[in-house]
């Protein structure tokens, strides 16, 4: 497989959304059967493409002139998650959208917010992030209010509203840049800005970068969308949002900016840790008090997005300060270890709640209690996801969680005050617990309630989907083991410790075509 | 001067969609915002006494390239405005849809959620 | 909806002949005047909105069913999708303008540059279709709701 | 020096429209006052030569105006009796109001009007895209050039974007969104 294979990526879940309106209208089977190939080549071809690193010329024209894809760690992790969890979100909507209508035009809004997903991981051009951004979101805003109910069509709207200040704010971004440099290829943008001085002009469009996406990833002061359209929309689609969506369009987009293109100096670096531990803290301690089953869990994703932006930002400082490298790589390799973990776990978490409600009509933790009889599958995927999100080893969430504490133990030596996120990081691991263990008792435990008799298992198709989630869960932890961690993790920390050098390995690859 | 006048636009917008308690008005706000940021990228690349970048058979190529005004911006305006486009159509659809909901478009009488 | 006067019928009539061929002009020389795919499509949209709002949904749903709009609607995407995958076969990459490398035309002709009128003619057809529909839509829905009552959408394609 | 006292004027004009729309009591004027700044975006556009984005703003802003009314009229949409919070609005003027200042402080070290970033980076892009793009595309229309040939894939994102908008505007005005029960 070579780098020749990437158009796949973008042009595969595009191909079938614009399909499916045409020949999926009346058959609902047939959308069906479609969106899930779809998903599932997107899986195939994102595996085939992870030893495959570097750069596409759309067009054949060389960047700058033209749009070019850069592939590399990174972004071949990303796609593999975003395919992932994308399949397991498809195979479970066969049978879980049944209760809606127009099914045609949900997949085809379901591949149209992966495509935009896919877009904006392997672009090399900041325009064309915006653009890709604006796919995925659009598309979101959409799903969100599918079910087309008061919540629905009121968090989708706050959340369009956000969303579009959001992406209006990166796009004047991208024109203060494009004053200041003239390109839009990150590459040579980024060496544009090398030269610059960083006047304030500039800094500006850096705010409106952070707060951008920021809104997009709804780190702590930019959130108030996300515990509000999370919850209301369908439970594939919950899934997707909290479990890539936030990442690919939030995280991702920051840190590939921040690092690759900008360069993160110390400043910049303490705002990623101060966004982080505020996220993490407020997360925790909103959902705490949560009685909704959704909701909780989508203020569990702010929460443990701060760890993800954490991880990442105690790196960066690290590299900036010119601290030692190896604990940087490891702050960094446990914040992008824990958003692939989150991924898959958040994922799961937001399947079994649909499940749950599903089957007894209801999200209010308060009125389930005893399913754990009547639903064996879903208790012992929801149990593995609670578990894993809480930090019990040998699960995956333990692993990235320990790794960005010890990263950060092993950093206090030089930077004292390190300490103290490591501590934080422990106590918000602990509330994470607590409120976990609430929720499995509240859900399985205890005695079946009288409106509850009728109760059933989820249909086979969706407990597959659970399951295939819930292995990764419990595997996920071998992605440690030296040799595979050559393979997928390690190349995804070294692009982002790259840092600038992101665009002389451009170059010297655009070079070699 | 000019670039100043058109932040001001987009932080007008950005006030409205902020304050207003009226959906249509938030749209609106966000309109604004879209406006000024696709008109603030071709002042960007205008050029003194700039001709448009398109040629005719009478165009002289170095003449040209020294007076055209610079085209990247206005391709990018082309997709923005479309974006644009796309965003304010679907917000209006959803703010016809919560009018069926609600009987109005006031959004202190629709705080089901709070987040 | 039930339309307007005589006098704006029968100017919407021909005006529509007018703003529609504006539209394809617009469309096919985008490449060489200004305007363009996109531009065209909103213009040709406008012709069969300005029928909508003469003469009512009606007339301009038998003109152009809400269907065939919406096949339009992918069709044109594709059509743009399916060009810039020719690249890859015809131009060894995605996005190569294979139509122009292969048969160069002379400067300042309709031909002279290859896929770019196709991607223009795509684009117009979705853009037309595209915002037809959503304006269609948009009205639909207000006729119900000012009947005030029990709730109930008639569209043309739906489900069931 | 006459495009830049001209665009001044229109830029005035917008930000008198806007504060009208954004602070009229009357819904429909408010509407109407965005129509007048799309325009006004639109005659802009022509000064700064770009005779493409005046007719695509044009002929948006007419659609958009109908979307608009379409929302509005027929409405009881004036009302809007929430209280006005005050420690909120407060507290959003003085973010705006920074931000404002701030960035007019800032957009002082851009290049002044009128001498666009292309001229002082010779090998910008957009330097050979208005040398080669007649030769390498065919197309006169530099700017056609780019957003299909050049950038094609820009525009590609740009169809799918008006696509999903669409399709997402259709699914959220669908008739019935959920099956009924059928117990």
């Amino acid at each position: 497989m070579s780098i020749l294979a990437l158009p796949v990526m973008v042009a595969l879940p595009l191909g079938f959304a614009f399909l499916i309106p045409i020949v999926a209208r009346r058959a609902k089977a047939v959308a069906d059967s479609l969106a899930n190939i779809a998903t599932l080549g997107l899986v195939a071809f994102a595996v085939l493409l992870l030893p495959v690193r570097g750069v596409y010329v759309i067009g054949g024209w060389k960047p700058p002139i033209g749009i070019s894809w850069v592939l590399d760690g990174y972004g071949n992790l990303m796609l593999l998650v975003v395919a992932v969890v994308s399949f397991a979100s498809t195979l479970y909507s066969v049978r879980y959208m049944e209760r809606y209508t127009a099914s045609h035009r949900y997949y085809s809004l379901f591949l149209l917010m992966v495509t935009g997903m896919n877009g904006v991981i392997i672009t090399g051009d900041l325009f064309n992030l915006f653009v890709f951004l604006e796919i995925a979101s659009i598309s979101s805003y959409a799903l969100v209010a599918f079910g087309c109910e008061q919540d629905e069509l009121e968090a989708s709207f706050k959340y369009l509203v956000l969303g579009s200040i959001g992406s209006t704010l990166v796009l004047l971004g991208i024109a203060f840049v494009y004053g200041a440099t003239g390109y839009l290829n990150m590459a040579s943008i980024s060496q544009g800005l090398a030269s610059a001085p960083r006047s304030p002009l500039l800094i500006l469009a850096f705010v409106f970068f952070i707060v951008g996406f920021g809104i997009k990833a709804a780190l702590v002061p930019f959130h108030p969308w996300l515990p509000d359209a999370h919850p209301s929309a369908p439970a594939p689609i919950s899934a997707m949002l909290s479990g890539v969506l936030i990442k690919a369009l939030g995280v991702y987009a920051l840190t590939r900016v921040l690092f690759n293109v900008i360069g993160v100096s110390e400043s910049l670096a303490i705002v990623l840790i101060a966004v982080g531990v505020l996220s993490m803290t407020v997360g925790v301690f909103l959902a705490v008090g949560q009685w909704d089953f959704k909701r909780l869990l989508a203020y569990h994703s702010i929460s443990q997005m701060g760890y993800v932006i954490l991880g990442i930002g105690m790196g960066g400082y690290i590299l900036a300060v010119g601290g030692r490298v190896e604990v940087a790589a490891l702050a960094m390799l446990g914040g992008i270890f824990h958003l692939a973990n989150h991924a898959v776990f958040k994922s799961l978490l937001f399947l079994c709640s649909g499940s749950i409600e599903m089957a007894t009509g209801t999200r209010q933790l308060k009125e389930m209690g005893g399913l754990g009889e009547r639903m064996p599958v879903t208790r012992a995927t929801c149990t593995i996801a609670s578990l894993s999100i809480a930090g019990v080893p040998p699960l995956n969430g333990f692993w990235s969680k320990l790794i960005i504490i010890i990263a950060a133990f092993q950093a206090s030596v030089d930077h004292p005050w390190f300490i103290a996120l490591a501590a934080i990081t422990i106590i918000v691991s602990f509330v994470t617990l607590i409120s976990f263990l609430k929720v499995l008792r509240y859900a399985f435990l205890g005695a079946l309630s009288q409106a509850l008799q009728q109760v059933k298992e989820s249909p086979a198709l969706m407990c597959v989907a659970l399951v295939i989630l819930a292995v990764f869960c419990v595997g996920m932890g071998l992605l440690l083991v030296p040799p595979v961690r050559e393979t997928v993790l390690e190349p995804a920390v070294r692009a982002l410790m790259g840092g600038l050098g992101y665009a002389g390995a451009v170059n010297a690859a655009v070079a070699g075509l | 001067m000019v670039y100043a006048l058109c932040f001001v636009l987009f932080m007008i917008g950005l006030y409205c969609a902020l304050t207003k308690k009226n959906v249509i008005k938030i749209v609106i706000g966000l309109g604004i915002m879209e406006y000024a940021v696709n008109l603030f990228l071709p002042l960007l690349g205008y050029r003194k006494n700039g001709t448009a970048p398109i040629m005719d058979r009478a165009t002289d190529p170095l003449e040209f390239l020294a007076t055209a005004v610079d085209p990247l911006p206005q391709a990018l305006v082309l997709t923005s405005i479309v974006i644009g486009l796309g965003v304010t159509a679907m917000a209006i659809a959803i703010c016809i849809r919560l009018y069926e909901k609600y009987g109005t478009y006031d959004i202190t009488e629709m705080r089901r959620l709070r987040g | 909806m039930k339309g307007m006067t005589v006098i704006v019928r029968t100017i919407a009539r021909w005006v529509k002949v007018f703003i529609f061929l504006y539209g394809c002009l617009i469309t096919i020389t985008g490449h060489l005047t200004p305007g363009g795919g996109f531009a065209g499509g909103v213009i040709i949209a406008a012709s069969f909105i300005l029928i909508t709002l003469a003469y009512g949904k009606e007339l301009a749903l038998r003109q152009l069913p809400l269907r065939a709009a919406a096949g339009l609607d992918s069709v044109g995407a594709l059509i743009f999708l399916v060009v810039a995958l020719f690249g890859i076969g015809f131009g060894g990459i995605f996005f190569a303008n294979w139509i122009q490398r292969r048969f160069p035309g002379g400067s300042f002709h309709l031909l002279s540059s290859g896929a770019i009128p196709v991607y223009n003619i795509a684009i117009c057809l979705k853009v037309g279709a595209s915002l037809f529909i959503t304006f269609v839509i948009m009205s639909v829905l207000r006729i119900v709701v000012q009947k005030d009552g029990s709730f109930r959408m008639v569209q043309d394609e739906e489900e069931e | 020096m006459g495009t830049e006292i001209s665009i001044l004027v229109l830029l005035v004009f917008m930000i008198v429209a806007a504060l009208i729309a954004a602070e009229t009591r009357s819904l429909l004027s408010s509407v109407i006052s965005l129509g007048a700044v799309g325009v006004g975006v639109s005659i802009a556009f022509l000064f700064v030569a770009a005779p493409d984005l005046a007719i695509v703003q044009v002929s948006v802003e007419v659609l958009l105006l109908l979307f608009f009314v379409r929302s509005t009229i027929g409405r009881e949409v004036e009302h809007v009796k929430g209280r006005i919070r005050w420690p909120g609005l407060l507290l959003a003027i003085l973010l705006c109001a920074g931000v404002l200042a701030f960035g007019v402080y800032a957009l002082r070290s851009l290049p002044p009007f009128g001498s666009p970033v292309i001229s002082a980076v010779k090998e910008a892009p957009s330097n050979l895209y208005l040398e080669k793009s007649l030769k390498e595309t065919g197309a006169p229309n530099v700017v056609a050039g780019i957003i299909l040939d050049y950038r094609g894939y820009d525009t590609l994102g740009e169809a799918t974007v008006l696509f999903a908008s669409i399709l997402g505007a259709l699914a959220i005005l669908r008739g019935r969104a959920k099956r009924r029960k059928e117990k």
